[in-house]
């Protein structure tokens, strides 16, 4: 009894909380990455003053968000108004839980776990529509309507995409995915390259999905000052905050494991050494190949912040529908095609 | 030690209490807006009991489809009619006893019918797709793809008629409505919009006369 | 796997959703302004399918698809007469629909994607092509009935038709997920076999009763019939004549492939619950049809009942009831197009003719109109020697085979009734004086006329020589002819 | 409630043999036990940092700081509002695309294994999405201004 309670309930929650914890140090250290590289390429400093290199800023940004009020306007509707960042933070998170970081590094080895990963990201726009609805406030129920058709939109696209990558994969296992770009010539078997114009629209679908940069109409500070979180303030602002940068790294992670090869090593197949274990996985791969394709992911999304322009919302819409979905669409065929013909070779396991 | 098929049933109980609670709050509540929350509870309790017969892909394609997409346009359109509570609220409460007495008899006759005695039996059968030997994505598409292949080219003709119908009832072209075509955007090129001029220079010290502004840039309507 | 035989099967069904989707994008594609070519291009697709339905496969039954799709004489007459009905809703619904700015290119598309439904339907071979085909033909018709998106009647009856049919649908499924659970199987074929020794024969009974349920909303029999009236009288009459005509066929045929190819194992239970329903239709139909001062209404009510005598077609569940039943659907349907043809006829922008005042001394203004629906009333009434009233004879004769002598009597007790309110339309066309500020102006559409004409002629045609459709429908049902 | 059925042969799909190199994992459950798990460590975690922010954070409610941000000017009226109906079309496309994605997915999956026909049949229904799809477009129902 005592044995099984420690099998099925301690050491799973030890492995989410392996995952949960890091991930929100992750979002602490990434939102002053952001500000820091935003800062250079403005060439400012950015933070610098807390910490050495301001590297303490993320933490005291959370201090002061635990311990201001949380204000529940008058109008608000009490219940919805708490629920609505929760329902943004959950699918979030929990969403990791089929994330492989490397061989057999998985919490859950779900069969369909690229399913269960499209079912998690349209589960955000709850907390989206609700805290807009909730808040009873006219730009954040705007925003909310914006941000919500929005992320519907992309999210088409994004699916789509994700066909195509089941289709050379032929599973909705993640792990079987990553399994299906192994290949002697390193990164060049990863499907990013049949896939080219998919991966693209991928990434900036999920740019898009998470409401950043060039695409956060939603947010929109000028005209609608923050969208659907305005009235938001203290902890719960900082749950709606903890919930778009993990979805952010999310997405990061996401690109890596379904274009990137994962955990592969992009020299897979050109060195054969062995030379000591520290070093064997520069070219074996393992899960600090993943980390580094998805901080390259992540940093792009605050690149495109700091270089592009705000989209105007038809912009937004007809990128969505008229450009990205018809190109999935059309790319599903095409790989279907490459799979059948044998077109590209799909690995069946290192 | 818990028996897995103990286990087993404990959750069936237990999400289907959460079904059936959810499904009430669903008719019972009074904000509409937390009545298509309670509905998204039941879908997804639901799943849950789906994935306990071990149907992953229709558990979570479950979730996706309904919960991800058919609650939203729920909640858009919940949220943005003003339902009036009360008229609600009072056809509810007329109309209850004879939803009360329809729902009890439903509920003898399925009992009489199915039996007391499956209550006893273990309520998930054996998974077909394990016995296949392949995993339930794959069971339920091979059998979607060669055997119901003919109902599945229906169902996209279905979700056509849906597409052009929903089109052909809501769509109202406004007349005020300005919106710019990216392909003539594209098309356009410079010789069009901008036409330089040559003009002798101006002299003002000469005339008193403001100086005529010639339109250097001229944009086309 | 499919083969090339299976396309073949298909063929009239595929060719036609072809063609619907290139009008559909036609229709898309084209300017306003040339949507008459339209017109006649949907009426030549409907032609060349009837001319592909009877062409192909000759030589009785074949299956395709896994026996998805069953394609035999009851389908292919059911199909061809589907297909006729529909040219001629396309006919009659062309000036109304421009006289109301209605005259879109989804009326038509919508239309053909609903006899697609129909022709699916007809020819199911499994509870799920069933479903499939009933729902594309649902879903059309409800888009069909909001299409008036301006007038609050037609929205009004457009969600009472979604709401009721959505819950029609939802019994039926619940009844086949039921039958599938005593049974184990979803093919039509194989249910007939497996129904006989269920291992759960309380089970299969009560998914029967929920699929009786979802056939009577379908077929609109009381005590289903609610939405009916409401639909029949919101809907823009162009619409009308086509759920009322059409679909009956289709009703008929999904009763049929449930009912006998399913669940033919069970007839000796749904006959009895069927027979109640022809009753309670009859009854319902007949007696509130005689208060109705809107003729559309009227005729609502009036579908009840005859929804009730093809029910008593279907009760003798034998080869002969069912070639009734199917003679019966055919023949409702003729009339009710002339009908409805002849409103739409006399409607005119801003005048919807759908009164029973309305028609007030039509034979002075136009007596041919006035003969039409005569001929139209008279045979739904059943008066000899029009079509009408040898299709009765032949549901009765069936409910007296079946040993249900009451029935049939209460069937031709009601058959009098029904008399005195299609009797009445005829007394105000032809004894009434015209009220006054109504114009009573027939359509200028020569195709409407002609086409309207022939209609109605062919029910006194076809009361006078019943002879080979009758022949046609026994011959589907593996009867010589008699 | 599911029960033992008589064995039927229309109950299986005809291609039974497994497929090539695939594990099969007959213990679903096993693999979304932690998934059910997770979901509810990170449903606690958003109410510990919701109850922090309640239990630490100070809580002086005054009218102004309480009502709902608006450009200097008082609330005039409940800020729920009729949307452009767009949205709405929006979101029955979407639910129409989603359903399609739903179906492309097993597809996806065992399509190799099927062959030419899984391919054909797949064009076939993608295409008559594509048809909705232009159509959509064409009447504008995609256009915002």
């Amino acid at each position: 009894m005592g044995e099984q309670i420690l099998n099925q309930l301690v050491w799973p929650i030890i492995y989410i909380l392996c995952i949960a914890v890091p991930l929100i140090l992750a979002v602490a250290m990434f939102v002053y990455w952001e500000r820091k590289v935003i800062g250079w390429m403005h060439v400012r400093m950015g933070p610098n003053k807390i910490g050495p290199l301001g590297l303490l800023q993320a933490f005291a940004d959370v201090v002061k968000l635990l311990i201001k009020e949380v204000i529940l306007p008058s109008s608000a509707n009490r219940f919805l108004y708490y629920l609505a960042p929760l329902l943004a933070l959950v699918p979030a998170f929990a969403a990791w839980a089929v994330i492989p970081f490397g061989e057999r590094m998985v919490l859950s080895n779900a069969n369909a776990g690229v399913l269960y990963l499209l079912a998690m990201t349209s589960l955000g726009v709850y907390g989206i529509i609700l805290a807009g609805w909730a808040s009873n406030s006219r730009y954040a129920l705007l925003g909310a309507m914006r941000s919500a058709a929005q992320v519907i939109s992309y999210e088409l696209a994004m699916g789509l995409c994700l066909v195509c990558v089941l289709v050379l994969a032929g599973s909705l296992n993640l792990t079987d995915i990553v399994h299906a770009q192994a290949g002697g010539k390193g990164f060049l078997d990863w499907f990013w390259l049949p896939l080219l114009p998919v991966f693209v629209i991928y990434f900036i679908s999920g740019v898009a999905e998470t409401n950043r940069a060039p695409f956060d109409v939603a947010e929109g500070e000028s005209e609608i000052v923050a969208g659907f979180h305005v009235e938001y303030s203290g902890s719960a602002f900082a749950i709606f905050f903890l919930a778009e940068y993990a979805n952010m790294i999310l997405v990061s992670f996401l690109a890596s494991v379904l274009f990137l090869g994962g955990w592969l090593s992009p020299f897979q197949g050109w060195i054969t050494a062995d030379v000591s274990p520290w070093v064997n996985w520069i070219w074996t791969g393992g899960f600090i190949w993943l980390f580094i394709k998805a901080f390259l992911f992540a940093f792009m999304f605050l690149w495109f912040r700091a270089s592009f322009p705000r989209y105007r919302y038809d912009q937004i819409m007809r990128l969505g529908w008229k450009v990205f979905i018809p190109i999935a669409i059309a790319w599903v065929l095409v790989a279907g095609c490459m799979k059948y013909f044998g077109w590209v070779s799909i690995g069946t396991g290192v | 030690m818990i028996d897995p098929n103990l286990f087993q049933l404990i959750c069936f109980y237990a999400f289907g209490v959460v079904t059936v609670g959810a499904a009430l709050a669903v008719i019972t509540l009074k904000n509409s807006v937390h009545a298509v929350l309670a509905l998204v509870l039941t879908f997804f309790s639901t799943a849950c009991i789906w994935l306990l017969a071990e149907a992953e892909f229709l558990a979570i394609a479950l979730i996706v489809v309904y919960v991800g997409a058919v609650m939203v346009l729920f909640l858009f359109v919940v949220m943005m009619l003003d339902i009036k509570q009360e008229q609600v609220r009072e056809g509810f409460i007329r109309y209850l006893p004879v939803g009360i007495v329809v729902a009890l008899v439903m509920l003898v006759e399925m009992l009489a019918l199915i039996g007391v005695r499956a209550m006893q039996a273990i309520p998930m059968g054996a998974n077909p797709a394990a016995a296949a030997g392949m995993s339930n994505t794959a069971w339920l598409g091979t059998a979607l793809y060669t055997q119901y292949l003919l109902p599945f080219e229906i169902a996209a003709l279905i979700l056509t008629v849906g597409v052009v119908a929903a089109v052909a009832l809501t769509l109202r072209q406004r007349a005020d409505r300005r919106h710019e075509s990216a392909s003539q955007q594209v098309r356009v090129n410079a010789r069009d919009r901008v036409r330089i001029v040559k003009m002798a220079a101006e002299q003002p010290a000469r005339t008193t006369a403001q100086p005529q502004q010639p339109g250097d840039q001229e944009a086309k309507p | 796997m499919p083969n090339f035989n299976d396309i073949l099967v298909l063929l009239p069904e595929f060719y036609l959703v072809a063609a619907a989707c290139l009008l559909l994008l036609l229709d898309a594609f084209m300017k306003p302004e040339q949507r008459g070519l339209l017109h006649w291009l949907s009426i030549a697709v409907l032609l060349v399918a009837v001319y592909l339905v009877v062409a192909g496969q000759p030589d009785g039954t074949a299956t395709a698809f896994n026996g998805m799709f069953v394609r035999d004489r009851v389908a292919e007459i059911l199909k061809v007469f589907a297909l006729l009905c529909t040219v001629l809703v396309f006919v009659y619904a062309r000036p109304y629909l421009a006289d109301r700015k209605l005259f879109v290119g989804e009326f038509y598309t919508l239309a053909i994607f609903a006899v697609i439904g129909i022709m699916l339907l007809v020819s199911a071979g499994n509870l799920v092509t069933v479903y499939l085909g009933l729902e594309l033909l649902t879903l059309s018709s409800y888009a069909l009935v909001a299409l008036n998106r301006d007038s609050p009647l037609s929205s009004e009856a457009a969600i009472k038709y979604f709401v009721l049919g959505a819950l029609a649908s939802g019994m039926l499924l619940y009844g086949m997920s039921m039958v599938y659970g005593a049974t184990g199987t979803l093919s039509l074929a194989q249910l007939h076999g497996a129904a006989a020794h269920s291992a759960m024969p309380n089970l299969l009974l009560f998914g029967l009763i929920f699929m009786i349920i979802g056939i009577g909303f379908k077929l609109g029999v009381a005590p289903f019939h609610m939405w009916i009236p409401d639909v029949y009288q919101g809907a823009p009459t162009a619409v009308t004549v086509f759920i009322g005509s059409a679909p009956k066929l289709a009703a008929f045929g999904m009763a049929y492939r449930l009912l006998e190819s399913g669940l033919g194992d069970l007839a000796q239970h749904w006959q009895l619950m069927l027979a109640v329903l022809a009753v309670l239709s009859l009854a319902i139909g007949n007696l509130v049809a005689i208060v109705q001062s809107n003729l559309k209404r009227l005729l609502a009510y009036s579908t009840i009942s005859h929804m009730g005598y093809l029910l008593l077609g279907l009760v003798n569940a034998g080869p002969e009831g069912y070639a009734a039943a199917m003679f019966y659907a055919i023949s409702y349907a003729l009339m009710s197009t002339a009908a409805f043809g002849v409103i739409l006829a006399l409607a005119r922008a801003g005048f919807e003719c759908e009164e029973i005042d309305d028609f007030k001394g039509l034979n002075q203004r136009s007596p041919w109109m006035a003969f039409l629906m005569l001929l139209a009333m008279f045979s739904l009434a059943g008066v000899p020697p029009l079509f009408g009233f040898f299709a009765k004879l032949l549901v009765l004769q069936a409910a007296i085979d079946a040993n249900m002598l009451w029935l049939a009597i209460v069937g031709a007790v009601f058959a009098i009734i029904g008399l005195y309110y299609y009797l009445r339309v005829v007394k105000v066309m032809y004894f009434d004086k015209p009220q006054d500020g109504v114009r009573l102006e027939v359509q200028q559409d020569v195709s409407l006329r002609w086409m309207l004409s022939l209609n109605a002629l062919l029910l006194l045609v076809l009361g006078l020589c019943w002879g080979p459709l009758l022949g046609w429908c026994r011959a589907a049902f593996g009867l010589v002819s008699a | 409630m599911r029960h033992a059925e008589p064995k039927l042969p229309d109950r299986h799909p005809t291609v039974t043999d497994a497929p090539d190199g695939a594990e099969v994992r007959s213990i679903v459950l096993a693999e979304y036990w932690p998934v059910l798990l997770f979901i509810g460590v990170a449903t606690g975690l958003g109410l510990v940092l919701l109850a922090i922010g309640m239990l630490v954070g100070p809580r002086r409610p005054e009218p102004e700081k309480l009502a709902p941000y608006e450009c200097g000017f008082e609330a005039f009226e409940d800020a729920r509002m009729r949307f452009d109906v767009r949205y709405y079309l929006l979101a029955i496309l979407f639910i129409i695309f989603d359903l399609e994605i739903a179906f492309l997915f097993p597809w996806a999956v065992v399509f190799e294994k099927i062959g030419m026909v899984a391919l054909i049949e797949m064009a076939l229904f993608l295409l008559l999405l594509v048809i909705g799809f232009a159509y959509v477009w064409k009447k504008g129902a995609l256009e915002w201004e």
